[in-house]
């Protein structure tokens, strides 16, 4: 059922993109002010000496021409070696795989939640337009999008401790295959806040394909069949309309991935969004690099799992 | 005379729109026979959609049946409620397409989507499994078996017209309701398909209503010829009668501007001139005299109603035979 | 970032029909688009008149005396920690939060179209690096991007402009390439090339109006993800120039305050929702205006 | 308490301090992050300590003798005490520490406090002795910063300094999670006593509301913030108790009197008069704090503008001061402001641009990153920049390295001023106390008379102490040292 | 019957056009396959054949919206698909398009009268209201028409509109692919009238595209049948139209069906079976032998050869062309 030839092609494509973000993210990186012995000494990188700066440049291999950098980076990359913070001297590679699970498993959950909430709300709405569940849902949905992250987080926060006395657990990651309980209290929260704007843009999508799709044409050959609303429901309208809830849901998710910066900050979690949202300030090239690079792999990944999943569910897109 | 399986008695439906509630179709009156097929003809946006879909219980979302009668064998199914409604659709009443394109689920395989309709109607999924293999034989496709677990795409539009005709008889239907099934499809599929319909309305016994606005296809299915015109029926009768003397001008004016044979490079067609009304828009009187050349005061201000005229009924006040010049109404000028 | 863009519903093959009626009048016929027409055009008021300088209050001004009371006739919303007028800050917070939205939509609308346009009607090569440029900026996280542009150019509502365009343009791109793959190949674009008309013509005057409707409907929900984003933005550090304030900025120094001034923060929060939503039923509004499905009838 | 596990100070196994940064590096020779301080101030000891207020106390040299030239210091070092590896503690590992901080190749922080030192001998296991060039007051105060921790010398030699601490001091290195935690456990063999507290963690809370949040719930035993405003929002409650301690450190608008209007020293006494300061610190910091003129030190304690010609805040005067220096239009600035690093920057920023604004100086803000803010702040590109700087119980570290020829921040101070240097250079000569005093409060007149910058206030720190901790007592230098008698 | 006297002049000449499509999922669609056509001044050719059968792509090519794979189009006498782009222009308005959907064939979004105005403006000619009304009337439409959007005219007005902005550059060639097939028959019989009008008038030259025989026959002084990318039969109107040769074309005759009740069914034997195959993988030798009733052997493996029936009638199938040459051999 696979394509090979596809999927060859897709990842021939997949890989110019990381190229390209690669690149893109060392001439960025280069054009902001301040070098890494800045960001690591601070104002006591005044006080270097002339050959002390030349020895830490020569340490971080910033004193190389860039080209020779990107390529030891690259090179480097291939071989699995993200480099060392310069910071605080960790391999990159180390510092993204803990803080990996961590935004995965938020992004993942909260999708699981957004979609779940954002499906049922949604054809709740398109079943019955123009009713008074309708605008209700579509009114929550609206303030639901509206509602700054981190107003949201803040707020649950504070709620959450003035109110019942409850921190979530701020503590070592747990990941979920060593406790759940342990694990969801450190997740489930921050996932409910990010899946707040998650499951009103599902619920808009699938409410409007909804609609859209109750008006197609096989659907009126399905009532004419004498099938029960329930099974028009099930079988036709929303086995069609899950094509673009998919698409919706990949899009969405693929920006939570490099978009948990804010709710990792309220909440504490060790994430990617964090790790790079510090890199960045600290001028850290290779955690910037090296994060930025893992955030685009997945992005690209979760594309191309969409794209797959649609040629699994749509059966004009699977190779004959 | 027996009773017709089905009859549509003064049906007028309506449907919302943004400047208010816009009457579609303004009392149709049809009827047809077991075994026998009627054919709806008429202009684009004309009603003739909207009488299937009156019919089959099946009007989008905003439209409804104001009032007259949809009889089925006697049965009004318009009185029914939404529940008992539903046991009649399928079942008793098929419905075919004009788009086979759009109108199977592309998502769904074939077998699933004939069966479907058979589950709903309380046959066992062995049955109805067979039922369906049998069917999609019937309609003249190959190898059935292996076309069940096919989807849409990978058929042709005369397959998947076909694919939907098995799905609307294989419940073994009284009527079929098919709304211009060939439009979307080539002359020799065409030709294909309405010699399978005749096959199938003669084997099953079924009553077919054939909707289109090909009067050569009317020629060659049609027992009885309902014209349409602007959410009515203006004239009703058996073929043959109808195509030898048509006793409504708009009828007159459809046979005459069809091309014959002979020597098409002599004379320009006869045409109807002006262009059809809008239904939002509609005259007083009769919706047809600003195009007709056979017009009387009186058209001006009362609408006919079907009037028997030599067993035919035309909704026209004026008879054949006061007919200024049998191509009146018709003018011949481009 | 706290905002998920969406790439809204495609509007279908068919181009959109303009009425007889114009396209205000479509859109105040949808319940939705007239909610959003009638608070957007409120918004604008105010915003106008906080720029124009006009309330009683000025904006900037500290008075140290009178920080942090609360809503009063004299100060409608109270004072922040300056002792400065939440409401003209609001009403100027509005003014800011709009101007950066608009700019930085424009912006991403305009390159992002004229590269979509471009990718979708000439293909080929084109096609081919416009597509793989966007799925680099795609892939790229949304704050490294306005993380690196406000670094690299200070802070300041233009940088945040920059920063929210650069992020916004590639779904511009996405939105108008579609379209256009439709439209370049109707039959009315194929027309226009049989009978000589310029090619630049042709795209200006045929394809641009015609796959103008989705881009439309995106530019505002993208306006309403944007004001989101300069609150973000001025979250982590990097939104507008203070003393200019912004809605985001207000909300965020807020969150210090709320606890014991929750004026503070519950004012200019309530302009960004009300700002967002109106943006969201305008949209709402306009898809329906611009659906030519909607009266497509004779 | 619902949060269950986590919340473990009651059973006594962990102790938790939430604060807002992580550590960055392990070796406390190059430690510039005040985390990273905070942190290894508690693994590594130091020759000597200064109290709480600013005193000089014994640590790993137990007495110490200064010879009347002042140019040898003799350090009687404590016996019996042993690294955290197990193995003793001798005078060679002060040797080796002193001699690897000289050493320019390490690039260590506290190099330029200690350039006094000639040589270090060690002539027995229990007695230290430094050489120096020259008479250096500070020296002592030098050696007490955790930049000055003494190192194992068997860990200097074998180059694993940095890699994992092994100190003298109350808390043995245990864990690092990067951007998450430093877990440390009590060192039972410390020469001070066994802490009580057996596990110290240290969490990074990024947010500080978020902090508060935690405390409300006793998720934490300690949480440290420095928002004036989260503070604020502590209020009252039974689960922690806020403790406000003022810093050494002061919030400063330093101006750059190589560049245009700001050369002329009227200006920048105008900019320093038109400033009150108590307004700074009243709309940055809801009030809290103490008004400060450039020395903090609580053992310097003199008038904060005693030297300035006008009561500051007085626009009038300022403007006619302008009016005198030729800018009766005023004129334009820009300051940097720098994002991130401290909660009242921008709050400070606007206010002076809004107190500025009243005599005519136009101040625009530029906001950056610390990267860049510490780039432009380096290489003095700047007019004026808001800053936080950190302070010292010692003014001339406070100040050397600004103003004095050759000082290493002399570059971003702005100015050169031999009134300055000499004065700074006296302060250091001399160890009698008298003559600091006056040599010092002549400086801090200096400096206002001057106006490189316009000092305005210190800001406390904020501690919120959990209701079941005792015996945590903060300090101006932001050390941590008391949780060595914590429980 | 006349077959119209060429005038000498040939307008259109088309000669062994290829043009294939290389689709991803379908592979290579073979749309045309050496085809050679052409078509004298004041003619009107008229093209049937079966959906993808390449009609509109043909008309394409003539109008170089695309470009032959190999062979050359000739046009007036210019090559039109090797004109460069001012050559091009100038060639465009020598031939002109009328498309199949009138309502898709215009840009929604723009008045009637500035359509017509902005192909004047292009070429510059000259434009104004008088010459917008003067194309308008041409195609029996009122000036008012001007003020209006396509969606607010019926189906036949948008056609006639589609016909005056052909007009408007005053080609000397106008290919219609389909004009009146979307149309309803009230309206089809105006439209007809309307192209035989301007044939006369304007002694134009048409391309006339169709898949109904019956309309075609109506128009055409000659007919090309095609059946997958090829032609099978080309003759006089009458011949082809009538008593055609090419099994195909007998079965598109016998298919449409005739609007009189009293005619029989057509037998079955001349019913084609099946559906037409893809055009991406076509049938070997003669590509209509897997639904023909005359195939034989040969058929499936030996592609026919267009060959002359009778004077300018030519038909490519070898069952009808041994049976003339048969019955030529008796007959001789
Ligand atoms: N949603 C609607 N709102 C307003 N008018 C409608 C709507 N749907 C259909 N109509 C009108 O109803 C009339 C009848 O439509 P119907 O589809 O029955 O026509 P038809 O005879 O089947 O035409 P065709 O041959 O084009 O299929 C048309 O005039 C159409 O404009
Ligand atoms: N741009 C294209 N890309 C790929 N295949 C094409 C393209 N255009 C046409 N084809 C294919 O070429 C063949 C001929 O197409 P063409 O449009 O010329 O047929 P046609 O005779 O006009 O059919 P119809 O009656 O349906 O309009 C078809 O199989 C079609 O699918
Ligand atoms: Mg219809
Ligand atoms: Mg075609």
């Amino acid at each position: 059922m696979l394509n090979w030839r596809w999927l060859g092609a897709r990842a021939l494509g997949a890989l110019i993109t990381l190229l390209g973000v690669t690149v893109v993210v060392f001439v960025v990186l280069r054009t902001i002010p301040g070098d890494a012995i800045t960001a690591s000494l601070g104002i006591e990188s005044g006080t270097l000496t002339p050959a002390q700066r030349a020895s830490l440049e020569h340490f971080y291999g910033i004193d190389r021409p860039w080209f020779a950098q990107l390529w030891a980076w690259i090179s480097g990359v291939a071989h699995g070696d993200l480099g060392l913070s310069l910071t605080n001297g960790k391999s990159v590679t180390s510092l993204v795989a803990s803080s990996l699970p961590v935004t995965v498993e938020l992004a993942v959950l909260s999708a699981l939640i957004g979609t779940a909430f954002g499906v049922v709300l949604g054809v709740l709405a398109g079943s019955r337009p123009g009713r008074a569940s309708d605008s209700l849902t579509q009114g929550a949905s609206l303030v639901g999008l509206a509602i700054p992250e981190f107003v949201l987080g803040t707020a649950v926060v504070t709620i959450l401790a003035e109110a019942f006395h409850y921190f979530p657990d701020t503590g070592t990651f747990v990941p979920l295959t060593r406790s759940v309980s342990g694990n969801m209290s450190q997740i489930l929260y921050p996932s409910l806040v990010l899946a707040v704007a998650f499951a009103a843009n599902v619920m808009r999508t699938t409410r409007s394909e909804y609609v859209e799709m109750a008006d197609a044409d096989y659907v009126r050959t399905a009532r004419g069949k004498g099938l029960s609303p329930g099974r028009v429901r099930r079988s036709h309208i929303l086995r069609n309309a899950t094509i673009p809830i998919v698409t919706l849901t990949g899009i969405q998710f693929g920006y939570l991935l490099g978009g948990t910066v804010i709710i990792e900050q309220i909440f504490a979690l060790p994430g990617m969004g964090r790790l790079l949202f510090t890199a960045i300030s600290n001028r850290d090239y290779p955690v910037v690099q090296g994060t930025v690079l893992v955030i685009a792999v997945l992005f690209v990944l979760v594309n191309l799992l969409v794209d797959l999943l649609y040629r699994m569910i749509d059966p004009r897109t699977r190779a004959s | 005379m027996s009773e017709p399986i089905l009859a549509v008695r003064g049906l007028h439906t309506a449907i919302r729109t943004p400047s208010g509630p816009l009457e579609i179709l303004r009392g149709v009156d049809l009827e047809v026979d077991r075994g026998e097929t009627l054919a709806v003809v008429g202009e684009s946006g004309s009603g003739k959609s909207f009488t299937a879909l009156s019919i089959a219980g099946l009007l989008p979302a905003g439209a409804e049946v104001t009032s007259g009668q949809v009889l089925l064998e006697g049965r009004d199914l318009v009185a029914l409620r939404e529940p008992e409604r539903r046991t009649v659709r399928g079942a008793e009443v098929g419905m075919v397409y004009q788009d086979p394109m759009t109108s199977l689920n592309p998502m769904m395989r074939i077998g699933r989507q004939v069966t479907e309709g058979l589950r709903a109607h309380g046959w066992s999924k062995d049955a109805a499994r067979d039922r369906a293999v049998t069917v999609l034989g019937e309609v003249g496709l190959p190898s059935p078996q292996a076309l069940m677990r096919l989807y849409p795409h990978q058929l042709s539009g005369g397959m998947r017209q076909r694919v939907l005709i098995a799905c609307a008889i294989a419940p073994r239907p009284k009527v079929l309701i098919a709304d211009e099934p060939t439009t979307a499809l080539d002359v020799t599929i065409q030709q294909q398909i309405i010699q399978l319909v005749a096959r199938l309305r003669d084997e099953y016994g079924i009553a077919v209503v054939w909707i289109t606005h090909d009067l050569g296809v009317v020629a060659r299915i049609a027992d009885r010829v309902a014209v349409v015109y602007a959410g009515r029926v203006t004239e009703l009768a058996r073929t043959r009668a109808l195509f030898a003397t048509p006793h409504h001008p708009y009828t007159d004016g459809l046979l005459r501007s069809l091309p014959t044979p002979g020597d098409p490079h002599q004379a320009p067609l006869p045409q109807i001139g002006g262009s059809p009304v809008a239904l939002s828009a509609l005259p007083p009187g009769c919706p047809f005299a600003p195009r007709c050349a056979q017009r009387q005061d009186r058209c001006d201000t009362e609408e006919p109603p079907l009037i028997d005229r030599a067993g035919s009924r035309a909704a026209c006040w004026v008879p054949r035979e006061d007919w200024r010049a049998p191509s009146a109404g018709v003018t011949s000028r481009a | 970032m706290s905002v998920l863009p969406t790439v809204a519903e495609p509007m279908g093959s068919v181009p959109a029909t303009p009425g007889r009626s114009s396209l205000l009048a479509r859109i105040w016929r949808d319940r939705n688009g007239r909610i959003g027409l009638t608070v957007i055009v409120l918004l604008a008021v105010i915003a106008v008149l906080g720029a124009l300088g006009v309330l009683p209050h000025d904006p900037i001004a500290q008075h140290p005396a009178a920080r942090l009371q609360g809503p009063s006739s004299r100060y409608w919303f109270g004072t922040d920690q300056f002792g400065r007028d939440i409401a003209a800050r609001a009403a100027v917070g509005i003014w800011t939060s709009l101007r950066v939205a608009v700019v930085s939509v424009a912006a991403a609308a305009v390159i992002g179209s004229v590269l979509g346009i471009s990718a979708g009607f000439f293909g080929g090569w084109v096609d081919q690096i416009v597509s793989r440029f966007i799925d680099i900026l795609f892939a790229f996280p949304a704050i490294l991007l306005a993380l690196a542009v406000v670094s690299a150019l200070g802070n300041g509502w233009q940088n945040t402009a920059i920063a929210i365009a650069v992020v916004y343009t590639p779904i511009f791109t996405r939105v108008s390439r579609g379209p256009t793959l439709t439209v370049g190949g109707a039959e009315y674009i194929k027309a226009q090339r049989v009978l000589g008309t310029p090619l630049p013509r042709i795209l200006l005057r045929h394809v641009l109006p015609n796959v103008s409707a989705p881009i439309v409907v995106q530019v505002t929900l993208a306006l309403s993800w944007a004001i989101l984003t300069e609150s973000a933005l001025s979250f982590l550090g990097l939104g507008t120039r203070p003393p200019t304030p912004s809605l985001g900025l207000m909300v965020s120094d807020a969150r210090n305050t709320v606890a014991t001034a929750w004026w503070t923060l519950t004012f200019p929060a309530l302009a960004i929702v009300i700002a967002v939503i109106t943006l969201n039923l305008l949209g709402d509004g306009l898809r329906s205006a611009l659906d030519p499905r909607r009266d497509s009838r004779p | 308490s619902p949060s269950g596990s986590q919340n473990s100070s009651s059973g006594g196994s962990t102790f938790v301090v939430a604060r807002t940064g992580d550590i960055d590096k392990l070796d406390p020779h190059l430690a510039t992050a005040f985390q990273t301080q905070q942190t290894l101030g508690l693994v590594y000891s130091t020759l000597v300590k200064t109290s709480a207020a600013g005193q000089i106390q014994p640590d790993l040299a137990t007495k110490w003798t200064t010879s009347s030239d002042g140019k040898t210091v003799d350090f009687t070092l404590r016996s019996g005490v042993t690294w955290q590896d197990g193995s003793p503690f001798t005078s060679k590992d002060v040797k080796a520490s002193i001699e690897r901080i000289l050493d320019q190749k390490t690039g260590a922080v506290s190099r330029s406090n200690l350039v006094a030192i000639k040589k270090v001998d060690a002539p027995d296991d229990t007695s230290v002795v430094l050489h120096l060039s020259q008479p250096s007051a500070s020296l002592l105060y030098s050696l007490t910063t955790v930049n000055s921790s003494i190192e194992s010398a068997k860990d200097i030699s074998a180059g694993t300094v940095g890699k994992k601490p092994n100190g003298t001091g109350a808390f043995a290195w245990s864990a690092w999670n990067p951007g998450q935690q430093v877990v440390l456990t009590g060192n039972a063999k410390y020469f001070g006593g066994a802490p009580k507290i057996k596990k110290l963690e240290f969490r990074v809370i990024p947010d500080e509301s978020s902090i508060l949040s935690g405390m409300k719930a006793s998720a934490f035993q300690l949480g440290l913030i420095s928002d004036p405003g989260v503070a604020r929002q502590a209020g009252k409650s039974d689960t922690y108790s806020l403790v406000k301690q003022p810093a050494l450190a002061y919030h400063v608008l330093m101006l750059n009197g190589r560049k245009g209007p700001l050369k002329n020293q009227q200006v920048r006494q105008a900019i320093s008069c038109a400033i009150d300061r108590n307004q700074v610190m009243q709309t940055a910091a809801y009030g809290d704090g103490t008004v400060t003129g450039p020395i903090t030190s609580p053992a310097f304690a003199y008038s904060p503008t005693d030297g300035l010609p006008c009561t500051p805040g007085d626009t009038a005067k300022a403007k006619s001061m302008l009016a005198a220096a030729g800018y009766a239009q005023g004129f334009s600035l820009t300051t940097i402001v720098e994002t991130g690093e401290y909660a009242t920057a921008g709050a400070e920023a606007q206010n002076l641009q809004s107190q500025l604004a009243k005599i005519g100086v136009k101040l625009t803000l530029k906001q950056l990153s610390t990267g860049p803010y510490v780039s432009a702040w380096l290489d003095a590109d700047y007019d004026a920049a808001v800053a936080l700087n950190g302070g010292s119980y010692d003014p001339f570290l406070m100040y050397g390295r600004y103003f004095t020829s050759g000082g290493s921040l002399a570059k971003p101070a702005g100015l050169n001023s031999s009134t300055l240097a000499d004065l700074l250079t006296q302060g250091n000569a001399t160890s009698d106390d008298g003559k600091r005093q006056g040599t010092f409060r002549n400086l801090q007149k200096e400096l206002l008379t001057e106006s490189p910058w316009v000092w305005t206030f210190r800001s406390d720190d904020y501690y919120l102490v959990g209701s079941n901790v005792h015996g945590f007592t903060p300090r101006p230098d932001e050390l941590l040292s008391s949780l060595t008698a914590t429980s | 019957m006349p077959d119209r006297p060429t005038s000498g002049e040939i307008a259109i000449d088309v000669r062994d056009v290829v043009k294939h499509y290389r689709t991803p999922g379908r592979g290579e669609v073979q749309a045309l396959d050496r085809v050679s056509v052409s078509v004298g001044r004041g003619q009107v050719l008229g093209v049937v054949g079966e959906s993808g059968c390449g009609k509109s792509t043909l008309a394409r090519l003539l109008t170089r919206l695309e470009r032959p794979d190999s062979g050359s189009v000739e046009i007036l006498g210019r090559r039109i698909d090797l004109a460069k782009r001012g050559e091009l222009r100038e060639l465009r308005r020598g031939i002109q398009l009328v498309f199949q959907d009138p309502y898709a064939s215009l840009d929604p979004r723009q008045r009637i009268g500035a359509a017509l105005a902005e192909v004047l403006t292009v070429h510059r000619l000259p434009s104004g209201d008088g010459r917008v009304g003067e194309l308008l009337e041409t195609v029996g439409l009122p000036p008012s028409t001007a003020g209006r959007y396509p969606h607010q005219l019926s189906g036949g007005q948008r056609q006639r509109i589609g016909i005056a902005r052909a007009l408007a550059v005053q080609p000397q060639i106008l290919v219609l692919d389909e004009p009146v097939s979307a149309l309803d028959v009230s309206v089809r019989a105006e439209i007809i009238n309307l192209l035989v009008r301007l044939r006369d008038e304007l002694g134009l030259t048409f391309v006339f595209i169709s898949h109904d025989l019956g309309v075609v026959r109506h128009l055409a002084d000659r007919i090309a049948v095609m059946y997958l990318g090829k032609i099978v039969e080309y003759g006089p109107w009458d011949v082809v139209s009538d008593t055609p040769g090419h099994p195909y074309t007998r079965a598109l005759q016998t298919a449409v069906p005739i609007a009189d009740p009293g005619l029989d069914a057509p037998p079955t034997e001349l019913v084609v079976t099946g559906e037409v195959p893809d055009a991406a993988n076509p049938p070997s030798g003669c590509r209509f032998h897997p639904r023909c009733p005359l195939a034989e052997d040969r058929c499936r493996s030996v592609e026919p050869l267009m060959l002359p029936a009778s004077g300018r009638h030519r038909l490519a199938c070898h069952v009808v062309q041994s049976e003339a040459a048969t019955a030529d051999g008796t007959n001789g």
